[in-house]
């Protein structure tokens, strides 16, 4: 008998899917199914965690020549 | 979503280039040689055949909004560019605007003055063209020009080629361009061959197709024939013996000569058949398939020098290299193959 | 850009009735920009036939097309008969007689027609010179999109323009004043041409709701191309419906008049470039020579390219026009202002920002390319392709995971069980993803009910039949 | 400017650790030429490094009205200039053999030409193959490889530059690997070049990007045998100068060393292989070596055809071609030796297309101040000169600031732009052209059914604009005296 799973499908970049499975690596309770390199299947109350963590992480990764021009004019 | 890299836009932007419509650069060359018109008065007068060309010209204009023109008149005397003007656009139109208002009080200047109905940009090309072409027809010695055959094409081919290398090649403006050479082709009409050669060699290597307009009954031009086939240009040869004739000359240039060098890849051209590209020999002036070559200045034979030395260079030939070549020219070379 | 302008304003063509397009026709100024907006196997075409009395046959424009371009000659004749300039019998193409006598007059000229204007025979006493017309020119139209971006500098458009910004979505009621729109930021961003040919548009469609005949309009505008500049010319030969035009025209800048009862009016570069790209295809030399000699210090003449911009993301820009300055600061991050420049440089904020305003990646690509310096211009790419991907990348980024609620089937018996079950999510519409590999596949929300029963039932078909 | 002649022999007998022949015919580079290769060596004759340091922004200066405009246009200038050559008319060697040999060893992995020297090297050398044929169409060309060792042959002595062009994107592949050997190399060439007839040339052009070369046997008898067998060789190193290749540069260009360059960057490599397009210039030497010859060629008609046809020279179906008028058999592309019978096939536009190196253009002579005033316009293009004032003393005597440039011949002005363009792609002076009459003129009769043959008589207008007719004179370059009129007696004279 086929299982039937609630979820939210996610469908991103290799890149951005290694990202969430990182997120996911500390607990666990993200990912639901990696379906394949561009989709995911994660948990439906864990979507706006993960988007909160991943904006974060590509503001992080992002090269910024001048951090603090950027900073004081605050955009 | 990854398709974003460099490759990918490349291929992009070559595609852009063969559907969008670059403006093109028209070089026209016209035939002022006045006894060459003469001849063929019976046909087409050269003010009807100006005022077909006008037409042509503003066709090109009008073909796009950008499109540019480089007018150029030749005969026995020299070439010179009739338009643009020497001092540039901007002062052809205050130039010109003077020329109105003394038109105005001398009553009638110029032959077929078009008053405001007409396409601005046409009309400031069309007036200048007319006047210096008539300036150039007026200015020229008739009795020296039925004496001299010797004709400028290679002078005008020469300027047009300077033109467009500064307009379209240095200026880095992304303009096609396309030289119409329009002759009458005088029956003794003699032309530099190095020079002309020169210019088309030039031609091919900054890929301009030559497209040529022949009206007279003169037989045909087998430089400017050679010159169309290794440009990939035109050759059109609007005479009786094609049952064709000058008369209807507006209409053969704007269905056979308008065709932009962009669209060119897209329609079926008028193709020569046969281009002759045999030569002759400098002695015999006979058509040769099989010549001799002196090594030092190309110079063609068909027989080997009674004396042994070049007719043009003056070279002599060693007895021992001739003594090879003596024999029916069958020799066959050999082919060493040389392993490493 | 402007093969925008070219496209709408030939759909909007292309959607006009043939009565209105034969009227169109009778003017040879119209003719001349209808040709030009033509596709270049198009304009030969017809540059072969308008001079030939016959009508030509069909044969020979088939052996005219090589055989590997067929397509392009089938979209071109499609085109030229919903512009009704062809009229195809069995074998023959017949060129509209109308469009064909006036494109000849175009050409030929001689034939008193007023379609290019008429000059004013008489003498102006306040004569005004071209550097008038230009500063006439920029102060009205950088009115306008000073008012757009709000940078407000003392004079508000005329009403006329208000409305017409108003119906054309670019700007929206706000709190009694007006507020930009998304679309009016990507308004910003064009060339002075293709915003002027949008303003122009906009107005076509104002004017069916004010009942003025489009075939007046047009004609109009096409004639305002073909005028010369610094030449004065007479209202006389205009219709009614025009000289209600000339006065909202007046307002963009586009036309010169001294006072509303004047008898004269001047184009000005606005209008006379409308239908000629000159400002983008200035050469570098050209445009070497127009700043030497300084005849136009106005921004029409910076169009030509003032941007450089580096590998490093850092922009210097050559202006000193505080519209040019407003419309870079919507997406890059300006540091410094000097006399005749200011530098800056794009990096992912200032993009986003963009972005979040509803300016598109490829407009602000597009807006760096069509105004960046002409030493720019002469190289392989015109903008550095590192930064074009990275702006690129950075509006993906805006978006980079799609998230769709939904049901994960998994654990199938065997692929027959799993091709059943997803071959009907699929007929149902609701399949999302499948990867038959996996034997998984993921249905929207909605379906997964329909699906839970259809597995139950081919279920206890199959027990059925096994019994 | 008058004196190139003394000017071209100085620098072919000195300056041996300049590397590069200098062909310019200005003595002195204009200051900041921008990393040309004249901006290397500085006026006191030595290296670059031990001159004193030149700010880049020292050079430019402001005018009285602090615009930079004109000292911009001038370096803009100073850069095209470069281009100019010699153009002394020289008995050149017109019907070419080079053989073209790459290095593929382990040097060529280095990275100090971009993107590696391997790549940038096969880059140039596909440039150079078009060059070649463009400037030479009826020579032959052939590539070889070292590599490992061993002398690789990348193709075959061969007229189709697509043939060659196609085996150096193969080759592109190759890993660079092993030592080179100049020995094997040059033994492979020399047995290439052994069959070709005396007439033509027989060239080697060597790119090394070692220092070094695994021979297996003596060198030195390998040069000596290039000697007798009249080959000459050029090479043009990577690194740094090596004695055996200016050995070898010298002994087989009867003691000339400006055959031997070593690259100071991108653009002087590029240089030195378009030096190699042009044929070489026969001195007396050179001259017995290479007696003149008369050579059989066909002169084939061109066919189209309606369906395809065999063609002999790929072994495909082709339609339309070229029919050798010896065997009759269909050849597709020209010019090319009839694999049939042998006979050499070209076109009479190709023979045209050699004729430049015979006659070239003389150079332009810089217009100095004081006659500026007397053009307004280039006379090829039309543009604009800049104004000069007729009394200007703030000009930098080096630049030409007034950008005019006069032709000796028809004294028109040119700009900088036309100059270059009527010396490089057009090879006629567009002013006198124009003015219908040029330095050769070359009457041509009209034939029946063929060609128009051609005489040409020499015409030579003099300065003050008269008319008179004076044979040409082919110069023939003495080995040690330098360069000397032809004084055999008579003049070779075009015509009858």
């Amino acid at each position: 008998m086929p299982k039937a799973t609630r979820g939210v499908l996610i469908e991103c970049d290799p890149s951005i899917k290694a990202l969430i499975v990182n997120i996911d690596s500390s607990q666990h309770n993200i990912i639901l199914d990696e379906l394949d390199d561009t989709h995911l299947m994660i948990h439906p109350s864990m979507v706006e965690v993960v988007k909160q963590k991943l904006n974060k992480m590509l503001a992080e990764n992002t090269y910024n020549p001048n951090e603090e021009a950027a900073k004081a004019t605050g955009k | 979503m990854n398709a974003i890299d460099g490759t990918s836009r490349q291929l992009k932007d070559t595609e852009d280039q063969t559907l969008d419509d670059t403006p093109s650069l028209l070089s026209i060359i016209i035939d002022a040689h006045v006894p060459s018109w003469e001849e063929i008065k019976s046909q087409i007068s050269i003010s009807e055949a100006v005022a077909s060309i006008l037409v042509f010209i503003n066709a090109h204009l009008a073909l796009h909004n950008s499109n540019s023109v480089n007018v150029i008149g030749y005969n026995a005397s020299g070439a010179r560019i009739l338009y643009p003007p020497k001092s540039g656009v901007e002062s052809t139109r205050s130039k010109e605007r003077e020329e109105r208002s003394e038109s105005v009080s001398d009553g009638e200047q110029a032959p077929s003055k078009k008053d405001h109905s007409m396409y601005r940009q046409f009309k400031t090309v069309d007036e200048v063209v007319q006047t210096e072409l008539w300036n150039m027809l007026n200015h020229t010695n008739y009795v020296e020009e039925e004496k001299q055959h010797n004709s400028a094409i290679s002078g005008a081919l020469s300027l047009a080629l300077g033109f467009i290398n500064k307009h379209v090649f240095v200026d880095e403006s992304r303009m096609r361009a396309r030289i119409l050479l329009l002759t009458v082709g005088h029956k003794n009409e003699t032309i530099q061959y190095i020079p002309t050669m020169n210019c088309i060699f030039a031609a091919q290597k900054l890929k301009i197709p030559v497209d040529v307009c022949k009206l007279g009954p003169g037989s045909d031009q087998v430089f400017l024939q050679q010159a169309c086939d290794s440009t990939h240009g035109i050759y059109m040869d609007i005479s009786e013996k094609n049952s064709k004739t000058p008369k209807g000359l507006v209409q053969y240039l704007l269905s056979g000569f308008i065709s932009d060098p962009s669209l060119r890849p897209h329609i079926v051209l008028p193709t020569q058949s046969n281009v002759d590209f045999r030569a002759a020999c400098f002695l015999t002036k006979q058509v040769v398939d099989i010549g001799y070559v002196c090594s030092v200045c190309l110079c063609i034979m068909s027989q080997i020098p009674s004396n042994r030395r070049c007719p043009t260079c003056d070279t002599t030939y060693s007895e021992k290299t001739l003594a090879g070549l003596g024999r029916k020219p069958l020799k066959k070379k050999k082919k060493k193959v040389v392993k490493p | 850009m402007t093969s925008q302008f070219k496209n709408s304003i030939n759909d909007y063509l292309e959607g006009l009735p043939e009565a209105v397009l034969t009227r169109l026709y009778q003017s040879p100024a119209t003719c001349l920009a209808v040709f030009r907006l033509l596709p270049a196997l198009a304009r030969t075409l017809i540059m072969g036939m308008i001079f030939n009395p016959d009508p030509i046959a069909v044969a020979d424009v088939d052996a005219l097309v090589k055989p590997s371009s067929q397509r392009l000659k089938l979209e071109t004749q499609k085109k030229l008969r919903l512009l009704h300039i062809f009229t195809e019998t069995q074998a023959h193409i017949i060129i509209n007689p109308t469009f064909k006598k006036n494109l000849r007059a175009a050409l030929v000229g001689g034939d008193q027609n007023i379609s290019f204007g008429v000059p004013c025979d008489t003498e102006d006493k306040h004569k005004v010179d071209v550097a008038f017309l230009d500063a006439h020119a920029v102060s009205q139209w950088e009115m306008i999109l000073h008012f757009m971006v709000g940078t407000s500098i003392g004079r508000t458009p005329s009403d006329g323009v208000l409305n017409l910004l108003k119906h054309s979505g670019l700007m929206e009621p706000e709190r009694g004043g007006l507020r930009i729109t998304n679309a009016g930021f990507q308004f910003l961003l064009q060339d002075v041409n293709a915003q002027i040919w949008t303003l122009l548009l906009q107005y076509l469609n104002m004017s069916e709701y004010l009942q003025m005949d489009p075939v007046d309009v047009l004609n109009f505008i096409f004639m305002l191309g073909s005028l010369e500049l610094g030449q004065d010319y007479s209202l006389s030969a205009l219709s009614e419906t025009q000289k209600h035009m000339l006065e909202d025209l007046r307002d963009y800048g586009i036309v010169y008049q001294r006072k509303a009862s004047s008898r004269r009016f001047y184009p000005t570069r606005l209008a006379t470039t409308l239908t000629s790209e000159t400002a983008a295809l200035r050469t570098a030399s050209q445009s070497m020579e127009a700043a030497t000699q300084d005849t136009i210090s106005s921004s029409v003449a910076a169009d030509s390219g003032f941007i450089i911009l580096e590998t490093n993301f850092r922009l210097y820009a050559y202006t000193e026009s505080p519209l040019q300055i407003a419309v870079l600061n919507l997406f890059v991050n300006l540091k410094t202002r000097f006399a005749n420049m200011v530098t800056g440089q794009i990096n992912r904020d200032s993009v986003r920002f963009a972005l979040s305003n509803g300016i598109t990646a490829e407009q602000i690509i597009t807006y760096l390319s069509v105004h960046a310096h002409p030493r720019m211009k002469g190289m392989e790419h015109v903008l550095p392709p590192t930064v074009v991907d990275q702006i690129k990348l950075w509006q993906l980024e805006m978006d980079r995971i799609r998230a769709t609620d939904g049901y994960l089937f998994s654990e199938f018996k065997n692929f027959d069980e799993y091709k059943d079950v997803s071959t009907y999510a699929k007929e149902l519409g609701v399949l999302l993803y499948e990867n038959p590999g996996k034997r998984k596949f993921v249905s929207t929300l909605a379906g997964s009910q329909q699906i839970v029963e259809f597995v139950k039932r081919r279920n206890q078909k199959h027990r059925s039949s096994a019994n | 400017m008058d004196d190139s002649d003394d000017d071209y022999i100085e620098n072919i007998s000195g300056d041996e650790y300049q590397g590069a022949p200098r062909r310019s015919r200005r003595n002195q580079a204009p200051k900041g030429a921008g990393g040309s290769v004249e901006n290397m060596k500085m006026a006191n004759g030595g290296y670059s490094w031990e001159d004193e340091y030149h700010r880049s922004w020292d050079v430019v200066q402001e005018d009285e009205g602090g615009s930079l405009a004109g000292s911009v246009a001038g370096l803009v200038e100073a850069r095209k200039k470069r281009h100019i050559k010699d153009a002394t008319p020289f008995q050149r060697g017109i019907i070419r053999n080079l053989i073209l040999v790459l290095d593929f060893s382990f040097a060529m992995k280095e990275s100090d030409l971009r993107p590696n020297r391997y790549q940038f090297v096969i880059n140039h050398a596909i440039e150079f193959v078009t060059n070649f044929f463009d400037q030479n169409p009826i020579s032959q060309l052939g590539i070889l490889g070292m590599r490992n060792g061993q002398a690789i042959s990348i193709s075959t002595l061969g007229s189709n530059p697509n043939d060659h062009i196609n085996a150096l994107t193969a080759a592109k592949k190759l890993e660079p690997q092993g030592d080179p050997s100049l020995q094997n190399a040059l033994e492979m060439a020399r047995g290439l070049l052994f069959h070709v007839p005396s007439h033509c040339t027989k060239e080697v052009l060597v790119v090394l990007g070692a220092l070094l070369s695994a021979d297996p046997g003596d060198i030195h008898v390998t040069i000596d045998k290039l000697v007798i067998d009249k080959v000459r060789a050029r090479v043009i190193g990577l690194a740094a100068q090596v004695a055996i290749c200016k050995e070898l540069c010298v002994k087989t260009n009867f003691g000339d060393a400006s055959y031997y360059g070593v690259v100071l960057n991108e653009q002087h490599f590029q240089e030195l292989m378009d030096e190699a397009t042009t044929p070489l210039a026969e001195s007396q030497q050179s001259q017995s070596a290479n007696p003149a010859s008369l050579v059989l060629m066909g002169f084939p008609s061109k066919v189209s055809e309606a369906a395809p046809s065999l063609s002999a020279s790929d072994a495909a179906l082709t339609q339309g071609g070229y029919v050798c008028p010896q065997c009759k058999v269909k050849v597709s592309s020209l010019p090319t030796v009839c694999p049939c019978c042998g006979l050499t096939l070209i076109l009479s536009t190709h023979l045209a297309r050699s004729y430049h190196h015979l006659f070239p253009l003389a150079p332009f002579i810089e217009v100095p101040c004081k006659n500026a005033h007397k053009s307004e316009f280039c006379a090829g293009c039309q543009s604009k000169f800049p104004v000069v004032a007729r009394d200007a003393k703030n000009i930098q005597a080096d630049g030409s600031m007034t950008s005019r440039y006069e032709c000796p011949t028809c004294h028109s002005h040119f700009c900088i732009d036309c100059d270059v363009f009527c010396h490089e792609i057009l090879h006629n002076c567009i002013g006198c052209q124009a003015r219908s009459y040029s330095l050769y003129q070359v009457v041509v009769t009209k034939h029946k059914d063929a060609a128009p043959s051609l005489k040409l008589v020499m015409k030579r207008p003099d300065p003050d604009g008269e008319e008179s007719s004076r044979p040409v004179k082919v110069r023939v370059v003495n080995d040690n005296e330098g360069p000397a009129w032809n004084e055999g007696g008579q003049a070779p004279t075009w015509g009858e």
